[in-house]
């Protein structure tokens, strides 16, 4: 019995998922048992990954049935996928627990699930592959089955846009993730991934540079790295929230996982600079990510804006975790690597969380438009708190998970100048410099995320009219509680990962991590250390104690309670609140270089002359600059280019055959030479 | 149609060029003293306020409904080069030409017709909350009968589309300020647009003045805006004596324009330590305060009162200065005063404050017929201390303005800073002018109001004007045969000026800066309620 | 009378509970029901160099949460009644209510549809000072009595003057 | 600001002393009247009441009711009946109790 078992349990109940799901069509109860297929497999696959975090690797290369490619489906699990293994499951879990409730049961339904678990089925086939065509194939079988995720509403030509921008770009990603994997495999002369970690010292540095930069590429299309980012703010809002959620939790991370299987696992960089191009790459991404995520006021393209913030966290870890490899400061590196781990468990756990609040939100109001919003504490008080945990969570607020991983991400960028180079060092502590810009920004932005929809009162009759019956519930409670686990359980945690860390880097840090069974020590003694338990412990009693005090000793003076004073007015109206976009207005003007915002004040009547007898109507736009200066130029170059070869395309069928008959030409001179 | 009367300027042409479009009446400018009135039918108004709207130097003074015969009657004032001229109108039917779209000064004049008259412009334009409160009923006191249907509540001034909300503000807001609403609407930083509502102090001073005699009136109308207690004390009682056909003896008159200047002095001085305190310069608040306080104890010492209450009174003034006190104290005062605004000059954290803040340009002070400081800030000659000068027919004396003639303090620029030199240059002219008239000798007394046998006043109405420190107050006052009032329409300045407040307001300010015009404008709710 | 006198006596025991609690800090905060911008003039004046409020330990604030005393002008618009209401209760007790100048006495305007005519009708009026405006002079006075530091002169005037005496002395 | 403390020292104190001592500036205070009752008619009270403006003067029939908070001390029933009133030269007029400002003036004048 090992990991694999459970994992071949949990792919094959996920197939046999979506083979329901497709018979099923619109059958409840048919639809009920694929989701239940479903959560039983994402229970199996957590239990496969938390098993291989505790027991490290299980390197069997198991013969698998043949695949298309001829070769064997070579699987292993290694702890490296394992945290991502587990977070697959959860995921899964939470969101078979939504969906009965969420999606209608109709035909689109049935295969739409068919969809998902098959791509959950990709993923885990991603992240369970011991070969290199196992993975490219599961990969991109991953990436077709989220472009039918997102394709759920086809009806509208905002999906459809979505839905293409998700797939061209994951294709341009795929091919630069095989030009990688064809140089990594050229030069080892092998295709399963432990040959070539093995002989990973026989690549030589340009090619073993190149291929990384080509991964990074690759990979980051999917991670949503600054400025391949674009798909995410497209496909998020239109795909349907689990769809969303699944995409932000898991096939975003994917991307984060590719990126640590090369720098880790298959060609540890040589030199220091690949490590800091990445963290120079993560470090702009969480900056810019979430500088635009306060701008929205579409809360899922609020949340996906905040996952390319996140991933680039995530991504800065890994870089300094790759340059202290290069400056063998093996315990930093493995340091920095455990907590852009934990960082991956903990945003996938609370951005799921988050993606399906804002669906249950838009269910009940049916506007994603915060402005349009308000609240919602007293309409939907379940999902305000369950939101409220996520929120904490992704601020990275105390005493919730995110508060754990960053604390030992910046631990670990702070001891930068432990590299003893000087640029470097410099180089880090920016890195550090623009991860608290983040940090700040973030605590801003979900203010504001939490506010504006949950808090005050409704900005529109839909939001007011919000019921709570029926709204799922269970799938987001599930990853709260998740949430405030990887809080308190993050000694346990951490122990986990640095087992994982040791069979990736070799370094074991145990004892320096946790010396004892609950403080927490970056690395290096001497530095700082905390403890996430006893914070929480702690946290928890500093709010509990005094509510105690109060509810014991009733105030004794008579008192007297009278509405807030509001200047006389006569009644408080919803306009006069803050909205989503006044609220984020400071930081419109203090980032008016990145933004070019374009301000118009429109009045119903200023063809008027007399004036100000309208409504007046206030528009700050920002300029979309990736889209317009980076995308735009390319596209036209493509249209441009087809356009060039059209003629090509005579439909004249002899000239056909002379294509064909001059490329058999040359692949036969080719052969000959 | 009657021959035209000989007038100076535009207007006489202006009066042959409406007369060419038909159905023009001149009524004359004897009755109205030099107010040209002339009655036009309804079909002929609007073509008849495109030619004057587009006619040069004319603004729309003032628009208002009188409810007196079977059908509402609209008169528009124009105030021309060197005078005024009223059109009257019967408009039958609840619909008239929408004539804001033609001179935008009417705006606030159409909301104020339709909610108290019920009749309004042919446009479907929302018109805006003025003066009654939302609780007002079908029974709640109007001049004329209530609109057809209910004002529209949520009306359109209130709705904020966008990235922008609504910053509430008031009505009880700072310590020692009147009671007044703004909903300030705000991107977060810039001010997009002010909100005003001042329905909050309408205490229905027109409604009150009908049936009073021009005597009991005078109190009220000085307490329409108290601030200015003399200027709209004067108009009405300018308009009283025209509608009689009376002038006040040249002393009285003279005492009027003492009366007049004092008040603006202590107006300016007040605005000066207001704009202190919108600034936070607590220093020159204090040396601004002692000056108005030393003002203010030579009104009483001159005039028994303060703010100057009861002086006026129709066909002369109640009161006589003492003249001794005004020589002694006036200029020690004003030396105040000046020293004050000297230093204030050479304080440049005050002064940056006060430049390029609210800014308007002459074309907005024109388009919405701003008046006083605010309009001779921009660099329009706007004084209706003007008017007087010109010999009218009716009456031998131009009134004392014509005798001592003023120079009218204007400035460039139309921002807060701007203002603050036309207010200190007025008051210097003030001052000034005060010497002449004591010098050419003031009193009291009064022209007896021509009175039939029993007691009772004749019937007529007629225009009056003064020029407060917050700009043109105009008064028009109609008499039944019993001379008492039957329509009395009050129009301060306060109630021009507010109409270019949000203007100021939204041209590239902040919050912060929102005190500072305020106290620049230097206005009242009291005025524009009434 | 009986119902006036027992108001009286309330009165007097507020006053003496506000003259303990606030005699030599007492915060004023400032409504206007509808004046004519005149008396707000004159308490704007007060705390001028002239009158200068604080010396006597009153100052004025913005909040009604941290006023003593609410100095009202004006008729009482019955417009202004949210208000008003809305702002007494902002305030935390024990309080006074001074109804300032002619209007908020009843003088200029007699009830009707737009005022209620009095102070008194809406909030329950501690100190009345007349005058139109009352002078900063008067209203010292006014706040002098509110907090019972001075005494009132306005039982022993009878505005009587005998054909040789003048000044109104009786 | 140096400007600003000079002028201030320069300026020296303005400060009232009252109501420790009495202010000059009262003196010009307008004040309510003061009826000479002996010469007060009936006739002269009417008179007057029929030209208050402020609702302070009512007659109750031989007693002239003054309520002093409503007077606006506007003189004008010293206009109407010259030789009855005077200035009273009252300013400190606060009163806890409203009634306490309604005063009755006995008509004593002998009737022409």
């Amino acid at each position: 019995m090992n990991p694999l078992d459970i994992l071949y349990g949990a792919g094959g109940a996920w197939l046999a998922a979506a083979v329901t799901g497709l018979l099923a069509g619109s059958w409840r109860p048919g639809l009920r048992a694929c989701c239940g297929l479903s959560a039983l497999a994402g229970a199996a696959a957590t239990g496969a990954g938390g098993w291989s975090l505790v027991y490290g690797d299980t390197r069997v290369v198991a013969p698998g049935p043949a695949t298309i490619t001829g070769g064997p489906l070579q699987l292993q699990m290694t702890s490296l996928a394992g945290v991502f293994v587990a977070l697959l499951g959860i995921v899964a879990v939470a969101i078979a627990l939504y969906v009965p409730r969420y999606h209608e049961p109709s035909r689109g339904t049935g295969v739409y699930l068919a969809a998902c678990n098959l791509a959950l089925l990709a993923c885990l086939a991603v992240l369970a592959a011991g070969g290199m065509v196992t993975f490219l194939v599961s990969w991109e079988t991953m990436s077709l089955a989220c472009y039918l995720i997102i394709l759920r509403h086809p009806r509208s030509g905002e999906t459809a846009r979505g839905a293409f921008w998700f797939l061209a770009l994951s294709e341009i990603g795929f091919l630069l993730v095989v030009a990688a994997f064809v140089i990594v495999s050229a030069k080892t002369h092998a295709t399963e991934l432990d040959v070539i970690a093995a002989r990973g010292h026989l690549v030589p540095g340009g090619w073993r540079a190149a291929a990384y930069l080509l991964a990074l590429t690759g990979f980051g299309f999917k991670a949503g790295l600054v400025p391949l980012h674009v798909w995410l703010p497209e496909a998020h809002p239109v795909a349907p929230a689990d769809g969303s959620a699944f995409l932000s939790g898991v096939v975003v991370k994917l991307g984060t996982y590719g990126i640590a299987l090369f720098a880790f696992r298959l060609v540890p960089a040589a030199g220091s600079w690949p490590g800091l191009v990445t963290m120079g790459a993560g470090a702009v991404s969480a900056a810019i990510g979430i500088l635009y995520a306060l701008r929205e006021r579409d809360i899922k393209r609020f949340l996906a804006y905040s996952t390319i913030e996140n991933t680039g966290i995530i991504v800065t870890a890994f870089g300094a975790a790759m340059v202290f490899h290069a400056y063998r400061l093996s315990a930093l590196s493995a340091f920095l690597l455990i907590a852009g781990l934990y960082h991956v468990a903990n945003h996938g756990c609370y951005k799921t969380l988050l993606f399906l609040e804002a669906g249950v939100v838009e269910h009940a109001t049916g506007t994603r438009d915060m402005d349009r919003l308000g609240g919602l504490v007293h309409r939907l008080p379940r999902s305000t708190v369950i939101a409220f945990v996520g929120t904490l969570g992704i601020a990275a607020l105390p005493p919730l998970n995110g508060f754990v991983s960053e604390w030992l991400i910046f631990q670990g960028l702070f001891q930068g100048f432990r590299t003893g180079s000087h640029l470097t060092a410099i180089l880090i502590v920016l890195a550090a410099a623009t991860l608290g810009l983040t940090g700040g920004l973030a605590i801003y932005a979900f203010v504001r995320g939490f506010g504006i929809p949950y808090l005050g009162m409704p900005r529109t009759p839909k939001a007011a009219a919000a019921r709570e019956p029926g709204q799922p519930v269970a799938g987001p409670a599930l990853l709260a509680v998740a949430c405030a686990a990887l809080a308190v359980g993050a000694p346990v945690m951490l122990g986990a990962l640095s087992r994982t860390a040791h069979t990736v880097t070799g370094t074991s840090l145990g004892p320096l991590l946790l010396p004892g069974k609950l403080t927490v020590i970056p690395a290096h003694t001497n530095f700082s250390a905390f403890s996430p338990t006893y914070l929480t412990v702690f946290l928890v009693a500093a709010c509990a104690v005094p509510a105690l005090i109060y509810l014991a000793g009733r105030p004794r003076a008579a008192s007297v309670s009278v509405p807030v004073w509001d200047g006389g007015m006569v009644s408080f109206r919803p306009r006069m609140q803050y909205s989503a976009m006044t609220f984020s207005a400071p930081t419109r003007v203090t980032f008016d270089a990145l933004y070019r915002p374009s301000v118009s004040v429109r009045r119903a009547s200023d063809d008027d002359p007399a004036g100000r007898s309208g409504p007046v109507h206030y528009e700050a736009q920002v300029t979309p600059v990736f889209d317009r200066y980076l995308y735009r130029p390319v596209i036209r170059a493509v249209e441009w280019l087809a356009d060039a070869i059209r003629p090509m395309q005579s439909g004249d069928v002899n000239l056909y055959l002379l294509y064909v008959f001059l490329v058999i030409l040359l692949a036969y001179l080719l052969g000959a030479v | 149609m009657t021959t035209v009367e000989p007038q100076a300027g535009t207007s006489e042409q202006l009066i042959r060029r409406l007369a060419d479009l038909g159905g023009l009446e001149v009524l004359g400018g004897a009755e109205t003293r030099g107010a040209i009135t002339v009655r036009m039918l309804p079909e002929t108004l609007e073509e008849a306020t495109h030619v004057i709207a587009a006619s040069a130097d004319t603004r729309l003074a003032d628009m208002f409904a009188d409810d007196g015969g079977d059908a509402p009657t609209l008169r528009l004032i124009w105030a021309l080069e060197e005078g005024y001229l009223v059109t009257e109108t019967e408009i039958q039917g609840d619909q008239y030409p929408p004539l804001s779209d033609i001179a935008p000064a009417a705006f606030v004049e159409e909301c104020e017709i339709y909610e108290q008259f019920g009749i309004r412009p042919a446009t479907g334009k929302p018109l805006n909350r003025l003066m009654l409160p939302p609780h007002a009923g079908p029974d709640f006191p109007r001049l004329g009968h209530r609109p057809a249907e209910p004002l529209d509540e949520a009306h359109a001034l209130h709705t904020v589309g966008g990235q922008a909300f609504e910053f509430p503000f008031g009505p009880v807001r700072q310590v020692g300020v009147e009671s007044l609403y703004y909903g300030l609407v705000t991107s977060g930083e810039e001010v997009v647009d002010v909100y005003l509502f001042t329905w909050h102090k309408h205490r229905g001073v027109e409604w009150r003045l009908r049936g009073t005699t021009p005597g009991e009136g005078i109190f009220f109308a000085e307490r329409a805006e108290g601030l200015s207690a003399v200027a709209v004390g004067w108009a009405f009682a300018a308009a009283a004596e025209a509608a009689l056909g009376v002038a006040p003896p040249p002393a009285a008159a003279r005492t009027r324009a003492v009366a007049l200047e004092l008040e603006r002095l202590y107006n300016h001085a007040a605005a000066m330590a207001a704009l202190c305190q919108a600034t936070g310069l607590t220093v020159g608040q204090s040396a601004a305060e002692i000056a108005l306080e030393r003002l203010l104890r030579v009104n009483a010492a001159a005039f028994g009162h303060r703010y100057l209450f009861g002086v006026i009174e129709p066909g002369g003034t109640a009161r006589a200065p003492d003249i001794a006190v005004l020589r002694r104290d006036l200029p020690a005062a004003y030396g105040e005063l000046r020293r004050a605004a000297n230093a204030l000059l050479a304080t440049n954290s005050f002064v940056d404050r006060l430049e390029a803040c609210g800014s308007l340009t002459a074309e907005e002070a024109r388009r919405l017929g701003l008046v006083g400081p605010v309009a001779r800030a921009t660099g329009l000659a706007v004084d209706a201390r003007l008017n007087g000068r010109r010999p009218r027919s009716g009456s031998a004396d131009g009134g004392p303005y014509a005798e001592h003639p003023l120079t009218v303090v204007t400035a460039d620029g139309g921002d807060v800073f701007a203002r603050f030199q036309v207010m200190l240059g007025e008051a210097a002219e003030s001052v000034r002018l005060i010497g002449e008239f004591l010098d050419a000798g003031t009193g009291a007394g009064r022209t007896p109001l021509p009175e039939k046998g029993n007691g009772e006043l004749g019937s007529g109405h007629g225009l009056g004007w003064a020029e407060s420190s917050r700009g043109e107050v105009l008064a028009w006052v109609a008499l039944d045969e019993t001379g008492r009032i039957t329509r009395a329409r009050l129009r301060p300045g306060s109630v021009r000026n507010w109409r270019g407040f949000d203007d100021a307001c939204r041209s590239q300010n902040v919050f912060t800066d929102i005190p500072i015009i305020e106290a620049s404008f230097w206005l009242t709710a009291a005025g524009l309620a009434r | 009378m009986n119902p006036s006198r027992g108001k009286a006596e309330a009165a007097r025991r507020l006053r003496d509970t506000i003259a303990a609690q606030f005699g030599r800090s007492l915060h004023i905060r400032t409504l206007d029901t509808g004046s004519c911008a005149v008396c707000e003039q004159e308490i704007r004046l007060l705390a001028a160099p002239h009158y200068d409020l604080q010396r006597l330990g009153f100052f004025f604030t913005p909040a009604p949460r941290h006023a003593d005393l609410l100095l009202v002008t004006g008729p009482m618009i019955r417009a202004f009644d949210v208000a008003a209401r809305k702002t007494y209760e902002a305030m935390p007790g024990p309080k006074v209510v001074v109804a300032t100048g002619a209007c908020a006495l009843g003088g200029v305007y007699p009830k009707d549809p737009f005022v209620h005519g009095n102070v008194g009708e809406v909030l329950p009026v501690d100190v009345w000072i007349p005058g139109c405006p009352p002078s900063p002079l008067a209203l010292l006075q006014g706040l002098g009595v509110a907090v019972g530091r001075l005494a009132e002169r306005t039982p022993g005037l009878t505005f009587i003057a005998g054909p040789a005496a003048d000044g109104g002395e009786a | 600001m140096p400007l600003w403390f000079v002028r201030g020292l320069r300026r020296g104190v303005v400060t009232t002393r009252y109501p420790a001592r009495r202010d000059d500036s009262a003196a010009w205070l307008p004040t309510p009247p003061a009826f000479r009752s002996r010469q007060l008619t009936r006739e002269a009270a009417d008179r007057m009441v029929a030209v208050c403006p402020s609702l302070a003067l009512s007659r109750r029939d031989d007693i002239l009711v003054f309520d002093v908070g409503a007077c606006t001390a506007c003189g004008w029933c010293a206009e109407a009946a010259p030789d009855v009133v005077t200035s009273s030269g009252e300013f400190e007029l606060a009163a806890t109790v409203r009634s306490a400002l309604i005063k009755e003036i006995p008509i004593q004048g002998d009737e022409p």
